[in-house]
């Protein structure tokens, strides 16, 4: 083979390397994303404001957070629908501990503890006693929810300090860009790289897509999604702290209904709900796609209801529309055979 | 045994498979295959595992549609869309994996899709019950038609498949393997009622690796080697050496090659090992250069043995050592870091990630060492891939397709390059060449041969008696979870082996 | 494999405790520095100013689903009319504290002139009052006040005096002067219901109510259902129950229901606040014998006349300040900014046809 | 032959049994223990209180046990109920003269549409029951919600006939709690004596064997989903007629009483087991409880806690149970 010939090949290949990585649902996300950001600047006022960009992180906060673990869950084929309650119940003991005078420093580290404590159950009953965590998770659900109306009742705890509310409401140096999207960052680059390039982002995927088989290539599974649920209800316990403080509010009911929201934008994302394929840029797209529909459709007075019809389609759309594409894709090749051996 | 003889003159055939083609991604199964069953005559289909006769079975029973040629009953082409329609063109079959509903009773497993009814056309079980026990006594076998089919053992499980398919009082009846689990007289029992069946002119379509079986049920038999048909034959005019050669389409004593290598020290020493209703006390020692084999029929726990001494099942007595020092039980882990490798039986299931890309399998056991600071990245695990496939002269598009669109021979490559990457002292390979083509199954044989030349201790789990003989320095026999026997290669026939699997004595 | 991960866990977890810590060592409640951004106030107010036309009014109801709040905000939407200004309607599905805030946020984007807002957790929708003040945006709470300091008025029912001291009177009427009475309230944080219920029992503990006994209070959550399992439970509970109080609109309609479709009719009175629409069949069927409410219309109105007052610089929520809301006539703020509505109207089989809301 | 044969058989039934009379015991204590300390808990007003409570929790949990059995799980029942009852409440306000007859077979007839969405998605876009559920779930709330506004069909707009239907009785039974006994009992009859039913049965315990034996698993699938959504739309009529108050949120959250019903009712999640009555008794099970605590006057807040503590214990139950069957069974096999 000539070197010219195989020039004309690899940029073949290569040409065929990036329609493909291009087709594929996490990067049709991310352009979805892009398109209906720049859509939205330019068409839909006040959209593009740099204090309507801070509403728009302050509103993606706790889906973002709670959405990386949740990631991970979903990539290991199994789910986590308890983190809307674990953030309620972290939020209730945050207001119980702070009547009781303990200092915010203090209650922090324990409600992210309590998170973990919780999460722990949940990964114990999955994997210690091999239950399906869709069930498991739906029952903690009200377990969780249940015990932090127990803890607070029906009541609201407010008077937090400013030093801390106003910091997960406010702006570096009174800017545009908002304290909490700091930490967003840094905690999605820490589990972007986790995922994504270390020994255990692989084993994860994995596990997902054959947990038999990543079992006889030396995985520990069970031991694995032990840990991620910890990691779960940790991440949901300090997302509980972070509503808390900026709703300067701690309530039994915070948080109410968010696990449907998060799943809703992993899935979105391309995160496949039989585990084993997804990618966290596609998940961050799809938090940020749902947060920016809603934004903007909510800035062109759209109800809250519409929203509702959108995300429930979306989240369809996006396990339904791959699905569609592959089998177009087999009938069109079964055609082709076809007529290959006919002629 | 004899070959009962059917009538001379079937008629038109009862079921027939036309020039039928089917791929799966870039493996064609069966390529251009076309022969009859007739009314009253038992047939058989025999060819190498993976030669296509499962397909057959599945587009027999319209699990799959052929993507080119037809099927025909009694002369009319048909397309199944489902399994329904071959269940209502009166096509019964067996698979070679039992396919019951756990939850449901033995009685309720049997008459699923054809329950007796009362007028207000709600299920007579009463009815059913005795359908259930008339069946069992039919076939000779004392199971309580009342109670769950989850927690029956393969036999049994058996044999409510073949209860199922009498009692759709099929016309066509296949039967992909239903011996394999079978003691002797439950054998004989189930051929006692085919015949009855076939006398009463049903068409049976049979399929088994036994050929004593195939010599004594069927008239016909159909070979196929890798997806294609090879001739269809009485039975009587072939002997099973005929039968051997069609099938394998070489001489067998050229395919197993194993050179002659300095045995070495002792790499693993298994003591009465044991798991409560698997296998009990089975003890061996395998040493550095030596491949030892365990063979036996299916479900006689070789796999179990193995899988629990790599770690990924536990074991309840016994213990196992490795180059000197105790094993940690039940952590596939340790026995990776101590130098173990298991090759599954299961490629699909156990062995690979099909969704993953090659790369990614290849380096799934070695992705901790590959890491720098924790961190990988693409270019170590590319690296890695690209030396091991290419050893191994994998065909393949790209690293980074998923190791799914591999043919079956290379992805049986892709398995060994995952496990050979770990530079294994013990290499376990179980069934290493179920279901690929010929050429590649030589290339397995030619590596494993190889490997324990440079001193590899290997362990090979096989059904394939050929393989066992020509491989092996030491056989050892497994039957029911015990160790039956224990052959050299000088010993080792293809009779003493598959009697000590069955538990027979040489009668010769 | 498991370990690098946790590495890179630990540090993440620590970084973030360091977050935590750095800012100031042990903030306790009793230490806590709770001025939050400093409302501005002192703005000079010009009596004489010309209402401006063109408003932008937003409403902002505790939910939207809920026949009371479309009453409320009808009047308000009638007021933005005779202002000439731009009538707007937003809210959330449920009324939960934190869905607001977000309403809140889109409306300071769409640049609103004045706000007015039931507030459904008095402190969650603070912070962001407070930016939409920052932004010029006024503020007026009605229905449901917000914490003082991040709202320029309140536009009150009726004082809460008044509306304790009716119930009482109400309850002790229809119970003969003595027995068992039990409350059916909305959620057990609703300000003005637990306002309502403090004057209450300040009420009852007088000599002249000695005879009357509250046995509990229970909560319905403003939800229809709830409500109504939780009126099965009281009767259930207190077999004695002479009278159910329910200062809600949905509490006292659920009650109604379940003791005119129980055998418990004609044994239990209900009474309390609620819309004489939802009422009507429970008053002709003999179930409620009266019952108080202020006409919701009225705060609607009234909270856009005073949002308009606040937007022209008319009035800049300080004690004294008056100004002149259309039909309902001249107002001053009172207290704590706060503007009271007027008394209650009590309903009767008499006097129900008269009203239609 | 006998004795081996049959000893298994009774061990069996006694374990399945124990499913169902675990929830009886439970039952039997806490009411025992609730009239103890408040007679009234028995009087007859009370307990018509607890089965008219029931009835349409255990209307929703007989179609969900169904599409729970085929390992499925529809999760949409809570809107459905509501788009159902508003759909009902609006019509019958604006047309006061239609029978009730018309005002359920419509109920039937929304809820069963809303289930031929779900089961085609699930079945011929191959997505999850439970995203596209979710999904629906999203939707047929968003549907209601733009479709209502703040509007609320009160009890007043509504025909006299319609109201009185919840507590009108036939020989002392409300219809209510009649419906949903029959509802009960048909979709029990349907499961465990009619080949249909079985055919759920099966695909639920094994799904690719579902297929090999021909069982129109298609057909039987997509008839789930919209008998799971048909007595969802049926249950929003009865909450119509029961409540009278209608708008656009009600029903919202039931989905997790309805599937906590199933669960506890002894409804494997992974298919194939459990009885219509089983989660008809746990959704009296769970009514029964949030009565208790009202009569015990226990916080109100420790009911969620309940019910979540509940479905947790009774997954572990269910585990716990199918460990043993396997125990035995194997025992038994190595005698054999």
């Amino acid at each position: 083979m000539s070197d010219l010939a195989r020039g004309g090949k690899q940029k073949d290949n290569a040409v065929l390397e990036v329609r493909r990585r291009l087709a594929t649902w996490d990067s049709i996300i991310v352009l979805l994303t892009v398109f209906v950001l720049v859509v939205a600047s330019f068409s839909v006022t006040n959209f593009g404001t740099s204090r309507n960009f801070t509403f728009m992180i302050l509103d993606l906060l706790p889906i973002v957070l709670v959405a990386l673990p949740m990631t991970f869950i979903i990539v290991t084929g199994e789910i986590d629908l308890s983190v809307a309650s674990t953030l309620g119940l972290a939020s209730s003991i945050m207001g119980y501990l702070w009547n009781q005078g303990l200092s915010i420093e203090s209650i922090i580290p324990i409600c992210v503890v309590v998170g973990a404590v919780l999460g722990a159950i949940n990964g114990f009953l999955v994997t210690g006693l091999g239950l399906p965590s869709l069930a498991v998770t739906i029952g903690t659900l009200a377990l969780y929810r249940g015990l932090a109306f127990v803890v607070l009742g029906d009541g609201a705890v407010a008077d937090f300090p400013f030093t801390y509310t106003g910091w997960v409401t406010g702006t570096i140096g009174d800017g545009p860009v908002p304290n909490v999207l700091v930490l967003i960052l840094v905690l999605a680059a820490i589990f972007g790289v986790i995922l994504h390039a270390t020994p255990f982002g692989r084993s994860l995927f994995a596990i997902g897509a054959n947990a038999q088989a990543a079992h006889f290539s030396g995985i520990r599974v069970a031991r694995t999604k032990f840990w991620l649920y910890v990691v779960s209800g940790a991440v949901a316990g300090l997302v509980g702290v972070l509503w808390t403080l900026r709703y300067s509010s701690a309530r039994a009911d915070n948080g109410a209904g968010l696990e449907l929201a998060v799943v809703a934008a992993v899935l979105l994302g391309g995160v496949s709900i039989f585990g084993g394929k997804g990618s966290l840029p596609g998940v961050l797209a799809g938090v940020v796609l749902l947060a920016a529909l809603q934004n903007a459709l909510r800035l062109q007075d759209v109800s809250g209801q519409a929203l509702n019809i959108v995300t429930g389609a979306l989240l369809v759309l996006s396990v339904l529309l791959p699905n569609i594409a592959t089998s177009i894709r087999t009938t069109w090749q079964r055609r082709k055979l076809r007529r290959a051996a006919t002629v | 045994m004899t070959a009962t003889p059917g009538p001379s003159r079937p008629g038109p055939a009862k079921l027939e498979v036309r020039d039928v083609t089917k791929s799966f991604g870039a493996v064609a199964a069966v390529q251009g295959v076309s022969f009859p069953l007739y009314a009253g005559e038992a047939h058989a289909l025999v060819g190498e595992n993976g030669a296509g006769k499962s397909t057959i079975v599945k587009m027999l029973a319209g699990v799959h549609r052929p993507d080119t040629g037809t099927l025909a009953v009694d002369g009319a082409e048909v397309e199944f869309a489902g399994p329904a329609d071959a269940k209502a063109a009166g096509i019964a079959v067996i698979y070679q994996e039992p396919t019951l509903f756990p939850d449901l009773s033995v009685a309720e497993n049997i008459a699923m899709g054809n329950q007796p009814l009362t007028r207000l056309r709600q299920i007579d079980r009463k009815a059913m019950h005795a359908n259930a026990a008339r069946l069992f006594t039919r076939l000779g076998v004392h199971i309580d038609p009342d109670r769950p089919a989850r927690g029956l053992s393969i036999a049994d499980q058996q044999l409510v498949e073949i209860a199922k398919a009498l009692s759709s009082e099929a016309r066509v009846l296949i039967m992909d393997e239903p011996t394999a689990a079978l003691s002797g007289v439950e054998v004989d029992r189930l051929f006692a009622v085919t015949r009855a069946l076939r006398d009463e002119g049903a068409a049976i379509m049979f399929i088994s690796h036994r050929f004593e079986e195939i010599t004594a049920l069927c008239q016909r038999v159909t070979i196929m080697r890798d997806g294609r048909h090879v001739c269809t034959e009485p039975v009587a005019d072939l002997s099973v050496d005929d039968m051997i050669r069609r099938m394998v389409g070489r001489d067998l004593s050229a395919l197993f090659p194993k050179q002659d290598t300095e045995i070495g020290e002792t790499v693993l020493e298994v003591e009465g090992l044991g798991r409560e209703g698997v296998f009990r006390d089975v003890s061996f020692t395998v040493r550095a250069g030596e491949i030892v084999a365990l063979a036996g029929l299916v479900g006689a726990g070789r796999s179990e043995v193995m899988q629990a001494v790599f770690g990924v099942d536990r074991y309840d007595t016994g213990s196992v050592r490795f180059l000197g020092k105790p094993l940690k039980a039940g952590s596939p882990r340790a026995a990776m870091a101590a130098g173990m490798a298991l090759v599954p039986e299961d490629r699909r299931q156990q062995g690979l990630v099909m969704d993953l890309s090659i790369e990614r399998n290849v380096t799934l056991p070695r992705s901790r060492a590959l890491a720098r600071l924790g961190l990988l990245f693409g270019a170590a695990e590319r690296r890695e891939a690209t030396s091991w496939t290419s050893q191994l002269q994998t065909k393949l598009g790209r690293l980074s397709d998923p190791v799914g669109t591999l043919s079956g021979g290379n992805q049986q490559k892709v398995v060994l390059a995952k496990w050979l990457a770990t530079d294994p002292k013990l290499l376990i390979v179980d069934e290493p060449t179920r279901g690929i083509d010929v050429g590649t199954k030589a290339e397995v044989h030619r590596l494993m041969s190889s490997l324990a030349a440079r001193g590899l201790a290997v362990v090979m789990v096989s059904s394939e008696l050929p393989e066992v003989l020509g491989m092996a320095d030491r056989i050892i026999v497994l039957r029911e979870g015990h160790v039956a026997a224990r052959l050299t290669r000088a010993e080792a026939t293809e009779e003493n082996v598959m009697y000590a699997a069955m538990g027979q004595q040489v009668t010769t | 494999m498991l370990r690098s991960h946790r590495r890179l866990l630990s540090a993440g977890a620590a970084s973030l405790l360091v977050l935590g810590i750095a800012a100031c060592g042990g903030t306790t409640k009793d230490s806590a520095d709770n001025s939050g951004a400093a409302a501005q106030t002192g703005a000079s107010a010009d009596p004489n100013a010309k209402l401006k036309e063109g408003l932008k009014i937003a409403f902002l109801p505790k939910q939207l689903n809920n026949p009371y709040t479309d009453v409320e905000v009808g009047g308000g939407k009638v007021a933005a009319g005779e202002l000439k200004g731009e009538y707007k309607l937003v809210g959330p599905n449920d009324a939960s504290a934190s869905s607001q805030v977000s309403y809140i946020n889109t409306l300071i984007q769409q640049q609103q002139d004045v706000i007015g807002i039931a507030a459904n957790d008095p402190n969650a929708v603070c912070p962001s009052l407070n930016q939409a003040r920052q932004a010029g945006i006024k503020i007026v709470a009605f229905d449901s006040d917000a914490s003082k300091d991040c709202r320029d008025v309140f536009i009150n029912q009726a004082t809460t005096q008044g509306i304790g001291e009716s119930l009482v009177k109400m309850a002790s009427e229809l119970a003969g002067g003595s027995g068992e009475i039990a409350i059916l309230s909305a959620t057990p944080n609703a300000t003005n219901q637990n306002a309502w219920i403090e004057v209450m029992k300040t009420e009852l503990a007088k000599p002249e109510n000695a005879k009357l006994k509250l046995v509990k209070t229970a909560y319905g959550n403003d939800d229809d259902q709830k409500s109504f399992q939780e009126a099965q439970g009281l009767l259930q509970s207190y077999p004695n129950l002479k009278v159910i109080v329910s200062p809600t609109t949905v509490g006292i309609a659920a009650a109604s229901r379940y003791v005119s479709s129980s055998n418990y009719k004609g044994k239990v009175a209900i009474t309390g606040l609620g819309l004489p629409n939802q009422m009507r069949e429970y008053v002709k069927d003999g179930t409620v014998k009266k019952f108080a409410l202020w006409n919701p219309a009225d705060i609607g109105y009234l909270a856009a006349y005073a949002g308009a007052a606040l937007a022209s610089g008319q009035i800049s929520g300080q004690q004294g300040e008056k100004f002149k809301a259309g039909k309902l006539g001249e107002y001053t703020v009172g207290a704590a900014g706060e503007i009271v509505l007027g008394p209650p109207t009590e309903f009767t089989a008499e006097n129900i046809d008269q009203f239609n809301f | 032959m006998t004795a081996t044969a049959t000893a298994p058989r009774h061990l069996l039934s006694g374990l399945v049994k124990v499913r169902e009379l675990g929830i009886i015991l439970a039952l039997v204590l806490l009411v025992g223990y609730t009239a103890a300390s408040n007679p009234r808990f028995l009087s007859g007003q009370s307990i018509r209180d607890i089965l008219l409570n029931t009835a349409i929790l255990a209307v929703m949990a007989a179609g969900q046990a169904v599409v729970v059995i085929t390992r499925n799980i529809d999760l949409s029942v809570g809107s459905v109920l509501g788009l159902s009852a508003f759909t009902v409440a609006t019509m019958m306000s604006d047309n006061p003269g239609l029978p009730m007859v018309v005002a359920i077979l419509v109920g039937l007839a929304v809820g069963g549409a809303a289930g031929v969405l779900n089961g085609v998605l699930v079945r011929y876009g191959r997505v999850p029951a439970l995203v596209v559920t979710l999904g629906t779930l999203y939707m047929f709330r968003g549907v209601t919600y733009s479709w209502a506004g703040g509007q609320q069909v009160n009890a007043d707009e509504l025909p006299r006939h319609f109201l009185t239907f919840a507590n009108d009785a036939v020989l002392g039974i409300p219809w209510l709690v009649l419906i949903a006994l029959v509802v009960v009992g048909g979709v029990a009859l349907l499961m465990r004596n009619y080949r249909v039913g079985r055919e759920l049965y099966a695909m639920g315990s094994s799904p690719q064997a579902a297929e090999l034996a021909g069982i129109k698993v298609a057909r039987n699938l997509l008839g789930a989903f919209i008998l799971s959504g048909a007595l969802a739309g049926l249950a929003g009529v009865l909450f119509a007629a029961r409540f009278g108050t209608v708008d656009a949120a009600a029903g919202t959250g039931l989905e997790l009483n309805v599937v906590a019903a199933v669960v506890v009712g002894g409804v494997a999640v992974f298919g194939g087991s459990g009885t219509v009555w089983g989660a008809g008794l746990g959704a009296l099970l769970l009514t029964v409880i949030g009565s208790s605590l009202t009569v015990l006057d226990i916080n109100q807040f420790w009911q969620q806690a309940i019910v979540g503590a509940l479905i947790i214990l009774a997954i572990c139950a269910d585990r716990l149970v199918a460990v043993r069957i396997a125990r035995s069974l194997r025992k038994k096999d190595s005698h054999v």
